[in-house]
């Protein structure tokens, strides 16, 4: 029995204590008439040899891509260091550090976390991680909601991640919280204040602000956030913690800075996996911290003085508060957190800033090549960080397809989002892309394109 | 110490650096960073010192039995990691087209089958990220049903008062008012406040079976019946499905909704805060609300259904598909076991707690429900002790770290006082639970024989006792320089 | 800088407490004339980005075959377990364990590594490894002459691996040790008592003893052993680890036992990787302990009388005895050990039998497909374990070619090795293999063997 | 508790049981295992649990400060172990074709013609598996270098007092006599006496340079011109390459032959014990002897060389190619590196011993050559506190332990009395290397105030001072049920 250490002999010695006379007997407090538990469809079990070489069959078969996809989650390099360490079985088969003397190892790395996050989110407060961040986003905005008392109004810019929206509307949809989706320039790819002034008239109770946002393009931050100060909303910001490295952090939006950022913690050593698991982090102004969802780790002292750490502010959680707690979450993403702080300690500040610069820089790059194709077009006009999105002269899915089959993947069509946007690509370059690979795209795509010159 | 105390200015780890300096830069001079980040500079080795350092200083299940009831700390079978983390797989971006990931597709369909039949369920979504998560999508599957049929009266959720705390949080994120029931002495949820409780108003129950509380809830079908009745819907909290696994399948219960935790069943790593993955399951009538993406597998293609698929879908509770990695990580572990092996692990989960509560009365621990089994899990009670000595569940929680194991779940459920709550799991062997009992009875003299020693416990650990007051009162949730 | 720590202000300071100018200034006691040392031809640094990239591309490359190439090296499944904890940074980056309090997991280890190889080849004591199967058998090959005192003869049967006989000739040579190749019989593949006597009438000091042989065979090792003890002389095994799960150890071969036992250690857990790091491993009689070269590690106790484990009988070794060692040996195999005894832990002496058993198994069901074949037959008639010799009805080095384009390797050319062995194919199938695998590579082949037939 | 300890007769893992049974067998009953084999029975959780604490009693350079002199303890890439594991190159069988591993011998090409640039030498093969390995190869071409001119009567190879214990050993075992030669009072080697010890029966010399006293041989051109002249040759002990990267190569000084610990200057990792790769530069003269297998690149084309094409080599020294994986990470070290972070290497070693060896001396330790640089380590005698106080450098090393550092190596060189071999190695900041300091002066005045304490030293590890007598006279070598 794979992973089971019973012989014979023990489990008679165990049934003799129980004084039970056979396993069975252990379950006779269920009704016999609901055990109806054989598994009909479950196949019989395989060796690990076996498993093994049916899970490197299927990934051989899906294989590599050279991919420019980007759209909320990046291809970076992650040091080898990250996860031989995050793997090792005292980080990836503990429980949350409910103990905290037999958890230290854990609690103390989280408290690195909150430090690294709330810097380089520019905020005061972090938690331990929500599960992505679109989730991420949707907590957020019930706590703009929470803390503002009157309005259950939350303004989102349609130049917001669609399935961060879709999320969003998801979770607070059963709370009567109002989402109100706020247009965007079409030719700067941006929200302007006139897109916003129409939406102000009403009390809301935050507003939204992407950065990047979806289309790669930078918004006007502090205007936005000014803004809504001034209406005496809470400011959301959701943001690529890698383009920080370059980009003013929330903290610094405007005059007095966002509220609450939230974002999507992958860029930061995460592997691409498929979509998961990544995890969402949040920071926030100090006032906001009793209305954080998620673990929170507080640094104090043992009964010697030394120090130590520990989950904190638990009267927030569900385990205590129950009904009345700031969110249901429990579990969170912590391994993957163990990983981000790994990752940022070795990258160092040094280090994240080139890698935010060479994805920007290769961005450009990539824009400039392939600019020079014929009926190829940016779309916007603002300024991007390490996404574009780009016109095609002819059926984004045809060429995306035609691209495959040289193993390239070009990109997102943006219509199935975006039903206005006709032949429109979204377009990721990051630090991980040669100019062999940039070249390789732009000649693989010229040929492709005859077809439609 | 922390990392940022092994900083120094200027120190670079060049092996993580552009050879190649970034020319190109656009981007607008007020929209540039100018102040610092507060991240260390330190060279790889002292990172990989330092964090090795650190996870010593942490219990495991890879380094110590781990009796965390409610928690199933049971083995995390390395293959799955090894396998999960494949290459290709790491790689794989979750927007690439279907067909450059029919291998990783075809994983989780079998996964989404496999449980269907587990749970006896008539459909499966992968989606959500974590027990409480998959709580949430269920009980909105739950409004979302009650709502098609234009039936907007019902406002409450029903949860015993033994239910884990993202049950009652999870009703109220949906809009729901919660109302609690009690237990009775048997540890069975009270069948005349369960009565006094529904009614039009009751949209559903939230039952975990076998309960918190370490026992089956004999009633269920009868619970079942009057919720029913009643017009409400049964939700099934899975977290304790390795208790039966192979033996109950809660769709046959009349559940009509069940989320399981893949982290503790599946025995997906607990990676010291998750991540976990917890599928929900549906009875037929709310196949409509399951959330997007799931696979599907048609003429020889697995694709994702999306909201095209599943127009009355509640939606999407995730920027893509969820935990994917750990989804894998469960799909290996029940490959490996395959139905046998599913079997037996509610059979010797069953076992290693009947037999070490059966241990741990004898050596004189007051058990909270004698009459009944354990399911996998059951709960030891210090009431008494307490009264006497004035040694808490917490002390005795404390001193068993410094005997080498970690401590069982205490103060939950919280209608039991002083209560640890204690779950062996499976793969833990005669010999640990033995070495264990001997440790508890070993306390239960140091309690008589030197009461204050226990108090002040833990004293072999590298910190003692810490100060969680000093750390809620006094604020210190990041490092300043 | 990779690697180095140094601020600029560190260095400064650094050298201010030395009392030097520069870093330079340090190297001044080497004569200016030989300071040429400026590297011309080694490629500038890259990234560990770059260099994953050019690896993973370099790996890919290589790719993945269907392989039944065996001769010494052994494809077996490894637990996922066995390298994820072999390269946790305590046992990896240790050095040797010099200082025992300080190094009690590596040593304790070692000592389970050496009961569970001394119980594996029935023999009272074992080193704690050597460089590899080769080396390990010229090791025993210099014991046995130590012992013997007045012959330094060593006879070896052909059936001996090849490049093992090239290993114990290169290193014995010099030590005027003279090593005589013993014939066998043509039939059936093993070294019989006719071709011993002729060798015996002189003194020898041992016989080394292959088990299976080259060729797959198994000798009749009880009547070698009885044969070499009545001339008084040692007896060397040259055992493959994990075919004693199936087969008589040499400890128990003949009436009184082989006096060394020695092997590549790599089927226990090493992966293949291009033929090395393995490890070799010795075990031998208690009599012989004090001739053994490399590491040994023993039970003791602390001033507390804890039990612990340190280095022992350190006299016989080169940094102690110094040209009076045993042997030069100092760094050994280390590592590999520490995957060995995880492997054979993780599957314990049931799990090591059904491994054995089922290569075996295989061996025989391809056998039989491989002779349905028209003109493929069996060289030899002496039973096998996991490899056999078969005959082709055509040359083998273009049959082989044919079935590489088929992504499988089918086995080993001898005639190398072998002049006189004329399309003469070495064939192995370990566990790994599925009745799919077989039947591939039996249709495959027959599919070929029609343009000889 | 030893793994054995963890075993119950019929426990069963079974993940790594087959799932068919083997039916065919066909081996004679007379050769059929009959013995048990004392291999554990446990789960696999027992054996990673086991494991994983078995590896936490270690110290390690993942952990912590490894000063041990000779050895080169340096930061272990993690890229490099990751790298060389990747699955195809795990794979890859050591006797498949060579078209089916261009990737890989493009590396082991590649790292042939860097280690050339590397020693000045004019041909590398990479085979030797260890320094001692390399040694032995070496010495066995010096004298196939000899009988090939007819010159049998070089019998002798001349060693320096201070030389590694493998120069002599090697010497013997390739039959050479073993000739020693003093060391003068400024560490370097007493030219009379190899003067004196130079004649046409000298084969060759073996030297390290810098010597393993740390100091750098000044009269190495002139050595070299003596040994030459009297038809001698030069071999070079590379374990201290570290020490003169990028500054000198050995074949500018005129050796003949050297080998490189990989496991040292080229930061593969040590395992506890092992595996090391030591290749061996040859000059000119002795390019036909050397061993095969090497890597030839001819027609876009990477092949193995075999003795078809070097007539003359010594032979095979391993069964097939060497270590082949410690090989790969060595390569992918020295590409992460380049030109010029391998110059820095020496340069920043050198720095750190210096400064260590300064801010001993100020502490008040005595230098054994106070006098000369120390080269990428160095020497502290503890002869007059051994006088005065009675403390060894063994309880000295012993206390290290207990605060937290890995003690330098102990009495070796063995000339001089109660010496620590100290080698920070480049990877160590100047802060670890102020802490050492700090603690080995904390030490000093321990000797002075508490010397029994430190006599008794370790007292906060696991386990105090293991009886080594006990050991060797009681032997007890393998576990007996
Ligand atoms: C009974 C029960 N329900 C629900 C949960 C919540 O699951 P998760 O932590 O995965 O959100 C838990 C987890 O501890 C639990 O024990
Ligand atoms: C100076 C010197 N020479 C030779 C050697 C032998 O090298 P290896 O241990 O790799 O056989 C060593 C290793 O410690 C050494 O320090």
């Amino acid at each position: 029995m794979p992973f089971i250490p019973h012989t014979e002999e023990d489990v008679k010695e165990m049934l003799a204590s129980i004084g039970a006379s056979s396993i069975e007997e252990l379950f006779d407090e269920i009704p016999p008439d609901l055990k109806t538990g054989a598994l009909t469809r479950v196949p019989p079990g395989m060796s690990e040899m076996e498993i093994s070489r049916l899970m490197l069959e299927r990934a051989q078969a899906d294989g590599f891509y050279l991919s420019f996809i980007g759209a909320g989650a990046y291809e970076h390099h992650i040091p080898a260091a990250v996860w031989q360490i995050t793997t090792r079985g005292e980080f990836y088969s503990s429980y949350t550090p409910y103990q905290a003397e037999a958890s230290q190892g854990t609690l103390q790395l989280l408290y690195e976390y909150q430090t690294m996050m709330a810097s380089l989110t520019g905020m005061d407060v972090s938690n331990a991680s929500l599960y992505d961040g679109a989730t991420a986003l949707a907590e957020a905005a019930l706590m703009a909601v929470r803390q503002h008392k009157t309005s259950r109004r939350i303004l989102v810019p349609r130049t917001v991640h669609p399935a961060y929206r879709k999320v969003l509307h998801a979770i607070v949809r059963n709370q009567d919280i109002e989402v109100v989706e706020i247009p965007f320039c079409p030719e700067s790819g941006q929200v302007l204040l006139e897109h916003l002034e129409p939406f102000g008239q009403e009390d809301f109770a935050a507003l939204v602000i992407p950065q990047p946002n979806f289309f790669g393009v930078l918004e006007q931050v502090d205007a936005m956030t000014d803004w809504a100060h001034k209406k005496h909303s809470s400011v959301i910001a959701v943001v690529n913690p890698m383009s920080l490295a370059m980009l003013v952090p929330p903290g610094e939006w405007g005059a007095q800075g966002a509220d609450i950022a939230v974002g999507e913690g992958q860029p930061l050593g995460i592997p691409l996996s498929s979509g998961g698991p990544y995890f969402g982090f949040m920071t926030c102004k100090h006032d906001l911290v009793r209305q954080m969802p998620g673990r929170i780790i507080g640094r104090t002292v043992d009964l010697d003085n030394k120090p130590g750490f520990v989950l904190t502010l638990q009267a927030r959680e569900q385990h205590i508060r129950r009904s009345k707690a700031t969110s249901n979450i429990c579990t969170n993403q912590g391994l993957m957190v163990t990983a981000a702080t790994i990752y940022m300690s070795l990258l160092g500040p040094e280090g994240l800033r080139q890698v935010a610069a060479q994805s920007h820089a290769n961005m450009l790059q990539l824009t400039e090549q392939l600019e020079k194709l014929p009926g190829v077009k940016r779309v916007y006009s603002g300024s991007c960080f390490h996404e574009v999105t780009l016109t095609l002269p002819g059926p984004v899915n045809e060429i995306l397809q035609a691209l495959k089959e040289q193993r390239i993947l070009g990109g997102l069509n943006l219509q199935e989002h975006y039903p206005e946007l006709n032949n429109a690509l979204l377009v990721c370059a990051t630090e991980t892309k040669t100019a062999d690979d940039l070249n390789k795209y732009s000649e693989m795509l010229g040929k492709i394109l005859k077809k439609y010159g | 110490m922390l990392i940022f105390e092994h900083s120094r200015p200027g120190r670079r780890n060049r092996s993580q650096f552009s050879t190649i300096k970034a020319e190109k830069q656009n981007i607008p001079q007020n929209l540039l960073r100018k102040s610092p980040m507060l991240l260390p500079e330190a060279s790889e080795m002292d990172v990989v010192r330092h964090y090795t350092r650190l996870s010593q200083k942490n219990f495991s299940i890879d380094t110590e039995f781990y009796p965390l009831g409610s928690c199933t700390m049971k083995y995390n079978p390395r293959a799955c990691n090894a396998l999960a983390m494949l290459p290709q797989f790491l790689a794989r971006h979750p927007l690439a087209p279907e067909d450059t990931g029919q291998g990783f597709l075809a994983c989780m369909y079998e996964l989404q089958e496999i449980l269907k039949d587990v749970t006896g369920m008539a459909g499966v979504s992968l989606t959500p990220m974590a027990g409480a998560q998959g709580e949430l999508i269920g009980v909105m599957m739950i409004r979302a049903y009650h709502e098609a049929r234009g039936d907007k009266k019902r406002t409450e959720i029903i949860v015993p008062d033994a239910a884990h705390g993202t049950n009652p949080a999870t009703a109220v994120m949906c809009g729901y008012k919660v109302v609690e029931i009690a237990t009775d002495k048997e540890g069975n949820v009270d069948m005349a406040a369960l009565k006094a409780a529904v009614g039009p108003q009751t949209a559903g129950l939230m039952l975990t079976n076998p309960s918190t509380l370490g026992v089956f809830e004999k009633n269920v079908s009868e619970m079942s019946r009057i919720v029913h009745d009643a017009g409400g819907l049964l939700y099934y909290d899975g977290a304790n499905l390795n208790a039966v696994l192979g033996k109950v399948k809660p769709g046959d219960m009349g559940f009509d909704v069940i989320h399981i935790n893949l982290h503790k069943t599946f025995s997906t790593p607990h990676g010291g805060g998750g991540p976990g993955a917890a599928p929900v399951g549906v009875a037929e009538r709310l196949l409509p609300y399951l959330p997007v993406p799931m696979v599907a597998y048609e003429k020889g293609v697995y694709r994702w259904l999306t909201e095209k698929d599943v127009p009355h879908t509640i939606g999407r509770l995730s920027a893509h598909m969820g935990n994917a990695g750990v989804l894998l990580r469960a799909y290996v572990y029940v490959r490996l076991l395959g139905a046998k092996g599913m079997n037996r692990v509610s059979e010797y989960a069953t076992l290693n707690a009947n037999y070490l509560m059966a241990e741990l009365s004898k050596v004189g621990f007051e058990i909270a429900f004698p009459t009944r089994r354990a399911s996998h899990e059951f709960i030891v009670t210090l009431k008494e002790i307490k009264e006497k000595t004035g040694v808490t569940a917490m002390n005795l929680a404390k001193r068993l770290l410094d005997k080498g194991y970690h401590a069982p779940t205490t103060y939950f459920p919280i209608l039991i006082p002083e209560c640890l709550l204690i779950e062996p799991a499976e793969t833990e062997s005669k010999e640990t639970l033995d070495a264990f009992a001997a440790a508890m009875k070993e306390i239960l003299v140091e309690i008589q024989e030197q009461a204050e020693m226990v108090k002040s416990a833990p004293h072999d650990m590298p910190l003692r006792k810490l100060d969680d007051v000093k750390a809620a009162r006094e604020l210190d949730l990041t490092w300043k320089p």
